[in-house]
């Protein structure tokens, strides 16, 4: 009897097994989190170097034109002008999402509406596996079909924002699709039973309630196929043509951010400003996807009041 | 009738979006095996790579992916799965939560181009781990952290209170039912997370350009003592790993197949993210049954 | 008879044991719950006597699960819990007990069948082992001992490793049942264990009920007023979070002191 | 419970054992016989197989090589965090670089050719037209007596040690107008190939049967043709070292200015022997004859 009385005043193993475990999981979930601040830090701070040691004019960063951080421009300053690869970063991200957003939706609608089992059996799969594919392959076959086919048909080298966008939006494709997918598959069955059941066609009922309610989830994946383009490298790199110029055409040779990043990285020294200016570059990218990132939460949240509503 | 017709329209074009989808994605899939999958051969999967002559193959390469990704795993796994634990089973519901939440997720936004050059200023740069497997295994870890630690959460909170009940009911602690009992009952989705993780990680090349190096120095493969800079298990040796091998030879390639051997690593590639993802089905339906019933 | 509210909210008749008579398991004392800000549990002091079988009954929102529920302090993440737990003259909801130590004495069983997705050998022995039983011939004998009170060795002895899960729903509640007596709890709590079973199981888990009372002390929360006079020895009625009535159960169904439990276990609303 | 402790427990201990084993059996001769070499992706496998080489030949040393660009290996190797720093330039064209802490060892030279597309009808140049085309003077291939082609320029990263050379001496230091830049020959080469109308520069281990190679002023991009400084567009291949290499720095160097490396490896790998050189230039162009 009193056995029992004591060891609930005692500190159990249970208790002693949880103060440790529950330690150890949010030391984890420190480490995590210390990393992102560790690279936000790191990042920032050679980032930052260019304007604050090397006295570079953060609008003439954003705005100019010339990119040739070893070279003093006219205004007697260095040429650290990121504007093309920052307009090419954005104009590739943009046209990539704009082509695969119908293609994306209409197969995701395909898949979860028109024919579900046909979806289930064949297109997901499919659409998962790609999802997989390294962004090197993805490179590789911009460079040996899409390049040529781009060339023969819009003219130019075939290297530019054009040869980007196809590779970019064959890659993002897949990740919009299942994402999609998922948003529609969210929607609840009697909404589209409500609607068969009021005399609308499948079509209506897709277009007028399905899509509608599905429209958050759906916004939520085309952001992150943008964010996913957006920091895309290698891929792109290899087929864009890396020129510093500010795009004229769809087919003229362009740059990103990523591009000129990995390019030019090992070529500099750490600490000289052709490298500090690399680490700026690095430092929008990282912006960009804080931006993306709210953006998802905000539609994510925005479209949680809309359905509670 | 007006309706009517515009329903067989849009379903018509709707089909007409799948079908084409559904071919541009086959042809890619077919147009990488087609090409590579005549190049690979025995010798090709095992030979050193060569630098300037044909008939080099991407034994090294193959290997150092591999043993990337399994240090990579190695450290990412006991991580993430901490965090996951914490975040579903112990974290309150209030703002810092949310803002943890949203710091992971921004992590796994990051372009992998900025997670390399932060593992090549930090693990390379800062910690003298010069490019080598382990500054790869490390910078390969920040990448894989916020996947894991999502997917291992979300398999967490599939599995239903109840059986939380039961383990707080026979006087475990939460540690002990969280472990014992709900990471055991979430393992099939936990694995498949992790073998389509591993399928990202395996095909990653941006992130390790920097930090496991582009050099892929022969390896005496007699001798298995990490100690020794040519084992194998060295993980202070540069290791050039075939994702990073298809990106150099596209670029740097001075061997006069250099086209044929990018198209057999890409062939390689693909498949080896093939079979990771029959791998993750397979395993998981596997499990689930061994689980739910004998 | 028209339940008249103003009238039969202050009706309440509660028994209270004679500790001389009655050796008492388990009490509360000005017990409140609360979610949030709402209060679930108002009233609810109850004593329970030892080996014996207690049952709460009540309408569906009534609290009655509530109640059960913060005995072995399972709502704590959820709900806060105000009041006293007496029990081995020690206040089991004060910070200084630790919780499982005192949930291995008060042990619960749930509405759904909730086995862990193990074999049902490892069911019963995981716990054990949890708290340094390692011995296989003592884990072997438990094992075997508690699925004999629970009335289902003869069923399960030669699939012991089979998953729990590939067992029917009623084999299901009574392996929780066995799994819960493995560890040799003092008091066992059931909330609703046969609710979502068929009769022939709910007759099963009654008759294992039955047995378990010579060595456990039992309270079961329950719907079905039929069970509760079938095996219980005392019942408490609840209404809008409080305890209206508390007596023997005999005198309960045949002779409700309180308007409402009258009106409850007539069938005429809940 | 237990049990798995024993066996956890165990397993630990027999990884102990083999770690403890693997550390006390390493090859002792090598502990502190490694250096490593970062730097210039171009010279790369040249010095990877001449440490190869050296490495079986001297048992028990091993040199580790990485990639990184000739800015990594610069700043690398002026950080003293490596033995050698491989670089296409000179450390005196690198900015952020103190040279005068560098010692420079020149191993190899690289001859640079200038490509262009086959379509283009052209196989001589001026260097007044080169450098008319690259800083966009010419735009299209008839002014220089070509067929009627737009001309696409295709430069190679800034910073790259061939882009170096070609704008100091093919370009007369004349920077080269925006345009597209890759930073590898190989993707440059196979640009050129299949671009009509393209130009751009490779080393002469990438010319091959896709481009075609042109003529400066004449001049035909030969080994014999650089070795009298004819052709004009080369640089050197470096190895920096501190002012005060060690040891076993010193010897790699020495072997891999050995004729066992310059007369085999370096030719196979395209470059240029430096004991072939019958001039020498200073990192400022200026060019004296050997000897």
């Amino acid at each position: 009897m009193d056995k029992i009385r004591e060891s609930l005043l005692k500190k159990s193993l249970a208790s002693k097994i949880e103060r440790r475990g529950k330690a150890v999981s949010l030391f984890c979930l420190a480490l995590i989190v210390g990393v992102v601040f560790l690279i936000f830090y790191f990042v920032a701070s050679r980032g930052l170097a260019t304007f604050f040691q090397n006295h570079i004019n953060l609008w003439q960063f954003l705005s100019g034109t010339e990119w040739n951080p070893g070279t003093t421009g006219a205004n007697g300053q260095p040429d650290v002008g990121a504007l093309p690869m920052i307009v090419g970063s954005f104009l590739i991200t943009i046209l990539s999402a704009l082509i695969a957003t119908p293609f994306a939706i209409g197969t995701a609608v395909f898949m979860t509406e028109i024919s579900p089992r046909r979806g289930a059996k064949v297109l997901r799969p499919v659409t998962e596996l790609l999802v997989g594919i390294p962004s090197v392959v993805y490179g590789f076959i911009g460079l040996q079909v899409v390049v040529p086919f781009v060339r023969h048909t819009f003219g130019g080298s075939g290297y530019g924002i054009l040869s980007g966008t196809f590779v970019l939006f064959v890659m993002i494709l897949p990740t919009v699709t299942s994402m999609s997918a998922d948003a529609l598959n969210a929607v609840p069955r009697y909404y589209r039973e409500a609607s068969l059941a009021l005399g609308a066609t499948r079509w209506q009922t897709i277009y007028k309630v399905v899509l509608r309610a599905a429209i958050p989830g759906m916004l939520t994946a085309i952001v992150f196929g943008m964010a996913r383009a957006f920091g895309e490298a290698l891929a792109v790199q290899m087929v864009i043509g890396n020129a510093t110029l500010l795009p004229h055409n769809l087919v003229s040779p362009a740059s990103t951010l990523t591009s000129i990043l990995t390019m030019g990285i090992g070529n500099t020294v750490m600490g000289s400003l052709q490298n500090n200016a690399l680490w700026s570059l690095a430092m929008i990218l990282l912006l960009m996807s804080l931006v993306f990132n709210l953006a998802i939460r905000y539609i994510g949240r925005k479209g949680k009041l809309n359905n509670e509503r | 009738m007006n309706a009517k017709r515009t329903d067989k329209i849009a379903t018509g074009i709707l089909y007409g979006v799948a079908a084409l989808v559904v071919i541009i994605l086959l042809a890619l899939l077919g147009f990488i095996l087609i090409e590579g999958v005549p190049k690979i051969s025995w010798h090709f999967l095992t030979a050193p790579a060569l630098a300037f002559e044909a008939g080099g193959g991407i034994g090294i390469q193959l290997f150092n992916s591999f043993y990337l990704l399994f240090l990579a795993l190695l450290i990412s796994l006991p991580i993430s799965l901490g965090a996951g634990i914490y975040l579903n089973e112990y974290a309150p519901q209030n703002t810092v939560t949310s803002l943890i939440r949203t710091t992971i997720e921004i992590l796994s936004s990051l372009p992998s181009v900025v997670v390399g050059l932060f593992g090549y200023l930090f693990f390379v740069v800062q910690f003298k781990l010069g490019f080598s497997i382990l500054s790869g295994a490390f910078a390969l870890t920040v990448f894989n952290l916020p996947i894991l630690t999502r997917s291992i959460e979300e398999a967490l909170a599939n599995i239903s209170d109840s059986q939380r009940e039961a383990g707080y009911a026979l006087g475990l602690s939460r540690w002990e039912t969280v472990t014992k009992i709900v990471v055991p009952a979430a393992l099939p989705s936990i694995i498949t997370g992790i073998v389509l993780s591993a399928g990202r990680i395996f095909g990653e090349a941006a992130a390790l350009i920097y930090t496991a190096g582009q050099s892929a120095p022969a390896l005496d493969f007699s001798d298995w003592n990490p100690f020794n800079i040519s084992s194998p298990l060295s993980p202070l040796r540069p290791a050039e790993t075939l994702a990073v091998h298809i990106w150099k030879i596209n670029s740097e390639g001075i061997m006069p197949d250099a086209k044929a051997v990018s198209a057999g690593s890409s062939a390689v590639l693909i498949i080896a993210v093939l079979l990771f993802n029959f791998l993750a089905r397979w395993l998981g339906k596997r499990l689930y049954k061994h689980l739910t019933a004998e | 008879m028209a339940a008249n509210n103003s009238m039969t909210t202050d009706q309440r008749n509660i028994l209270k044991f004679d500790p001389q008579q009655h050796e008492i398991a388990l009490a509360t004392e000005d017990l409140h719950v609360y979610y949030g800000k709402s209060e679930a549990i108002s009233e609810g002091d109850l004593q329970f006597e030892r080996y014996k079988i207690s049952a709460l009954i009540g309408p569906s929102g009534s609290g009655k699960s509530t109640y059960l529920r913060s005995l072995n302090r399972m709502n704590d993440r959820i709900a806060t819990v105000k009041g006293k737990i007496m029990y081995r003259g020690l206040d089991i909801n004060s910070n200084d007990i630790d919780v499982y130590e005192m949930r291995r004495h008060i042990g619960m069983v749930f509405q759904r069948p909730n086995p862990f997705a193990k074999s049902i050998y490892e069911n019963i022995a995981f716990a054990l082992r949890q708290r340094g039983v390692n011995d296989k011939k003592e884990l072997d004998e438990i094992v075997e001992r508690s699925l004999r009170q629970a009335a289902m060795w003869d069923q399960v002895k030669d699939d012991l490793n089979k998953s729990a899960l590939a067992l029917s729903g009623g084999q299901q509640q009574r392996l929780c049942i066995a799994r819960a007596i493995a560890i040799k709890p003092d008091i066992l709590l059931l909330d609703e264990p046969a609710s979502a079973l068929d009769p022939i199981s709910t007759s099963q888990i009654e008759d294992t009920l039955l047995e378990l009372k010579q060595n456990y002390t039992i309270i079961i929360v329950t719907h079905n007023m039929q069970q509760a006079a079938r095996i219980s020895d005392y019942t408490a009625f609840f209404n809008l979070g409080k305890v209206l009535e508390y007596a023997e159960t005999g005198d309960i169904f045949t002779n409700p002191q309180v308007d409402l439990t009258n009106d409850y276990i007539s069938g005429n609303f809940g | 419970m237990k049990k798995s402790r024993v066996i956890q427990l165990l397993g630990l201990i027999v990884i102990g054992v083999l770690v403890g084993f693997g550390y006390t059996n390493r090859e002792k001769t090598n502990a502190g016989q490694s250096i490593t070499a970062v730097g210039s992706t171009a010279l790369q496998p040249l010095v990877e197989a001449a440490g190869e080489q050296y490495s079986s030949n001297h048992a028990g040393v091993f040199i580790n090589v990485q990639g990184g660009g000739s800015g990594t290996g610069l700043s690398q190797i002026q950080s003293g965090a490596v033995a050698i720093g491989n670089s296409d330039i000179f450390a005196e064209e690198q900015s952020g670089i103190q040279a005068s802490k560098l010692k420079d060892h020149r191993v190899a030279v690289v001859g640079i050719a200038p490509i262009v597309n086959k379509q283009v009808g052209v196989s001589n140049l001026t260097q007044q037209q080169l450098i008319d085309i690259f800083t966009g003077k010419v735009k299209n291939w008839r002014e220089v007596g070509g067929n009627n082609l737009p001309i696409t320029l295709i430069n190679r990263a800034q910073g790259s040690g061939t882009r170096k050379t070609f704008e100091s001496y093919a370009l007369k230091g004349h920077a080269s107008a925006d345009s597209q830049e890759q930073d590898s020959s190989g993707l440059a080469r196979s640009i050129v190939a299949s671009t009509p109308g393209a130009i751009s520069y490779v080393a002469f281990s990438y010319l091959d049967q896709s481009v075609q190679a042109v003529r400066v002023d004449g001049v035909r991009p030969t080994e014999t043709n650089v070795r009298q400084n004819r052709w004009y567009i080369w640089s050197y291949e470096h190895l920096y070292t501190g002012q005060r290499p060690n040891q076993l720095t010193k010897q790699f160097i020495d072997y891999v200015l050995s004729p066992a490396v310059q007369q085999k490896l370096v030719k196979q790998l395209g470059y240029i022997s430096v004991h072939e050189m019958q001039v020498q230039r200073s990192a400022a162009g200026k060019v004296t004859a050997v000897k």
